[in-house]
């Protein structure tokens, strides 16, 4: 049934057991997003040492797929570089839209693939994204205090 | 009467679908299916006596006029209204109520003024209010509801005696299912000085609403909602309040003068459609109104009733599930949740079983921040649902409460 | 090519409809018949997949969804916009104007700032300027046209040295048929400082019009006037303009979040569609725009310039006949007199003759002012007219001439 | 044919040679309107004597029905009670609308009659009526203001 496929075991075992769930005392990155058009909210928070994402823990509500979905991506993203994190964020795209995913999500194994049955529920698709979607916007902003930093700093010692 | 449902259903094609094959389509609330003749309705106009209407010396332009106006002569006949001027098509109830806003409130409202509103409106007429206040420096009040969905007209009289410019209120609640005193709230706040915005969309496809009998100053509602096409509203205007509106939107048959530093006004009601109006949309508009009379509204609200109280009966009954809004006296769309199980999952698991229905904050993010909820499952009900697809849904609420057994 | 009425207007069913029999429909600038694909793809999505779209998790809210969003998409691609994101779907061309005027002019506009136009703009061109201005105290200030209907180029320049805000101006004139050179108005303009608003109104349905090409900064149409449904109108707002823009209309589907005293917004284009859209009309116009496609815009551009060359060469010989406008290159919207008949009645006489020709100012009243007249008689031809309707409406001229004789 | 219904002779008449064409020079009712879509305008001014038409006249310019209309009228009005116009009007709208009037208009005789042929042509009903919808404006601004004065009057001697 397709219902299975979307509902894995492996997303159950994230929901009823949510990796870093909470709050980071010392973030650099923070950011909250909601579903418009559903309600369910995400705050995550996030430590970016030299391009490194070194922790990350994220908290709100929402429905299994949203949770499950935040969870895994905590668990695959640290110890990962910003830039390996924004592609896997454009495999998982994929992924959830498509059924199929490249490489790099290989490399990322079988937790992420638990969600290739959300392509069969397009409505769903917001649903897995948002954490993600989450992810890259904080990054964005972080990059861009940090060029800001970089810039003030040239300018100071010009 | 039990059996409207089974005997409409054959006119509306879309449940004849083989794709839609057993749908129990119960998110009226969102938007109604159309029968046949209302599609019809828009094909005959497109294929016999399309034209730009008003402006036309020729028989086929008039024939598109003839249509037009007399869409609008249903209309205000269906509400009761006093005169075909007091009918300004809008595109849909939302842009109704900001036309109310920008056309008249913004002349009106003074720094410091007091707009009156609900807990339980929909963000159309909710949101509207909230920037015209912040525009003017106005208070936007809140008129709570308790523990069952209902208004408390204490507050409401309290915060009448602020004699407020604008009481703005939902007829029936699209989230709580509540169906308000409006009538009464009426009177109360004429009494108080103030004009009344009336939100009809969840009212009018429901039940006999008659702006007469309740004196309201403005009353809008969607087309889409009672069977009538999409891209067209109504915004009924008090002819009261005629002198104190000004044109918002510029250009087409709104004019009557153009010079090059000042331009003059249509009458009413064309001073408020610039551009070419959907003229069929206004036809399929008016096929939905005889749709609805043939059935007669008394017998369009009793089949409501009869798929509401049947739908809270056998609902109140499953384990686990939590009812929002009145116990009694219960408009057609019923919130609800499951315990443990997010109204988002539950909603996809119904939609594997062909049952639709809506999950989220029904645009209504006030009733659940006050609910303390993200969001809510929500079942509405119209004229070609039947009792066994209540049973289907109950059927799938239970089948839904076994498969995520092991997730709570 | 010459065929390409004939063969076409088989697709029409309105020109087979025994009540129109014969009928000559020379108003297409007003509106333009629609072919059955585009009423068959409206009742499709009402028969199939109707549903609110964007906020229901069932399959047929995702079908309605994609079909909006593919409509857009198709939109899109049909004025080379580089991404779907910059079109907002309007009820017709003149709310696009009017919300390009309060989403984003009202919030940049400075009092003493300059606004040009031309004397040749429709009202819903003008009248949102006029007003702006107003709100503003800025200027407005007109691009003149010369006896031969063509933008006084030198005027234009002149007005851009004071450095405009806002350069408001027609690809394609309904009253004169003037086609107006705007690629390089519109870089003269940027040149400037000024942002462009184009009305496409009468350019979109009639040639190929790129958006990214000619590097504009809003663009505005209606689907009525392309075989697209009515109900149905397009902002195209280049993404630089984003962020300076803010919603006009609040309530629905454009709200991610609402609090007792304050909202925030969704993403583009949403945030500029409130409540529930027309989303058969979206339908309907891509369906329109597969219509144009399959034909090709440099056939249907071809097929205009073959007839209306043609209507002028027959009308220019005809005694007493005034033409206005262009003599070469002319859009196919011809407007003229009647020496001693009143174009009111010259319509009506034509009308008897099955003949549908427009009378009156063509909602440009300050090109009449400028002409001096009080109306014009206007033929506007589309696709499925033929040369042999050329010659019908020549010989019923004559024959009004010769009914007519006795009132000179 | 119907068209000649529509341009009967005698419109013709007036048409070529319009009755009480101009302005008059000491009017005390003085208004103009316009047909918003197609763009004729009439100016009309009267002289209202004790609630009697003494004198009218029209200026403008449109199609042959609004202009013929116009100079009917103002030929008919002459001499005519307020009350006697107003019922008038109702009854030449009744006509062009319907193609049947009633008692009042049969005495006011056959120029008017010339006008039944209209109804046939709802398009041009607004141009027929043009006149006549100025010339009730006018007068309800007249009266408004009359009453206007009598009121200041009445308080004048409180
Ligand atoms: C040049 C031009 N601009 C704007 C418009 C307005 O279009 P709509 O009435 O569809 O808003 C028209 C149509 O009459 C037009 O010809
Ligand atoms: C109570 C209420 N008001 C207003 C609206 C807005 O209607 P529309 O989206 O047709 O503008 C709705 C529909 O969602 C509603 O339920």
């Amino acid at each position: 049934m397709a219902l299975d496929q979307l509902y894995q075991e492996i997303l159950l075992d994230h929901y009823k057991q949510p990796r870093n769930k909470g709050v980071l005392v010392d973030p650099n990155v923070r950011l909250e997003l909601k579903n418009p058009f559903c309600g369910d909210e995400i705050l995550l928070t996030l430590r970016v040492d030299d391009g490194v994402v070194t922790d990350v823990a994220f908290s709100g509500h929402g429905c299994v797929i949203s949770q499950a979905s935040a969870s895994v991506m905590t668990e695959k993203i640290k110890g990962m570089t910003v830039q390996q994190v924004k592609q896997m964020a454009e495999q998982f795209s994929d992924l959830v839209k498509t059924g199929h995913a490249e490489t790099v999500l290989r490399e990322g194994g079988d937790d992420l693939d638990a969600f290739s049955g959300v392509c069969e529920f397009p409505t769903r698709v917001k649903c897995a994204m948002l954490a993600w979607r989450t992810l890259l916007q904080g990054l964005e902003h972080h990059e861009h205090q940090h060029h800001y930093l970089d810039d003030e700093k040239s300018r100071a010692t010009d | 009467m039990s059996n409207l449902g089974h005997t409409i259903r054959r006119e509306f094609p879309l449940f004849n679908d083989p794709a839609n094959q057993g749908l129990v389509y119960l998110d009226n609330a969102a938007t109604t299916q159309r029968p046949r003749q209302v599609v019809e309705a828009m094909q005959d106009f497109y294929y016999h006596d399309n034209a730009n209407p008003h402006r036309g010396a020729y028989r086929l332009a008039e024939r598109a006029t003839q249509s037009y106006e007399d869409a609008r002569d249903k209309v205000a006949g269906f509400i009761g209204a006093a005169s075909s001027e007091e009918i300004i098509f809008t595109r849909n109830a939302t842009e109704a109520v900001n036309l109310v806003a920008y056309a008249w409130a913004d002349h009106v409202l003074q720094e410091g003024d007091d707009i009156i509103v609900t807990e339980m409106e929909h963000h159309s007429n909710l949101v509207p209010w909230q920037m015209l206040a912040q525009r003017h420096h106005a208070s936007l009040r809140y008129v709570g509801f308790d523990g069952q969905g209902q208004l408390q007209l204490d507050q409401f009289d309290a915060l009448l005696r602020l004699r407020p410019r604008i009481v703005a209120v939902t007829q029936v609640s699209n989230a709580l299912g509540t169906i308000n005193p409006v009538a009464e709230m009426i009177r109360r706040a004429h009494a108080a000085g103030a004009v009344v915005v009336l939100d009809g969309a969840q009212s009018v496809p429901h039940m006999a609403v008659n702006v007469t009998e309740l004196d309201v100053d403005f009353l809008v509602f969607s087309g889409h909602k009672m069977l009538g096409p999409l891209g067209i509203g109504v915004l009924y205007a008090h002819k009261r309040l005629h002198s104190a509106m000004q044109p918002v939107l510029y250009g087409g048959d709104m004019i009557s003068n153009v010079d090059y530093d000042h331009s003059d006004w249509n009458d009413m009601p064309w001073k408020f459609e610039a551009g070419t109006q959907n003229v069929a949309g206004a036809v399929g508009l008016a096929a939905a109104i005889d749709f609805l009379r043939d059935l007669g509204m008394d017998a369009v609200a009793e089949h409501d009733r009869l798929l509401t109280g049947y739908a809270l009966e056998q609902l109140q009954q499953l384990d686990g599930i939590t009812l929002y809004g009145p116990r009694r006296n219960h408009g057609p769309a019923i919130s609800f949740n499951l315990t443990g199980i997010h109204p988002h999952d539950l909603a996809t698991y119904l939609d594997q079983a062909s049952i639709a229905v809506r999950s989220g904050h029904h645009c209504a993010q006030i009733v659940m921040k006050k609910l303390g909820l993200a969001a809510t499952a929500r079942a509405s009900f119209y004229i070609y649902n039947t009792l066994e697809e209540v049973d289907r849904l109950i059927a799938g609420l239970n089948q839904a409460k076994d498969y995520f057994k092991k997730w709570l």
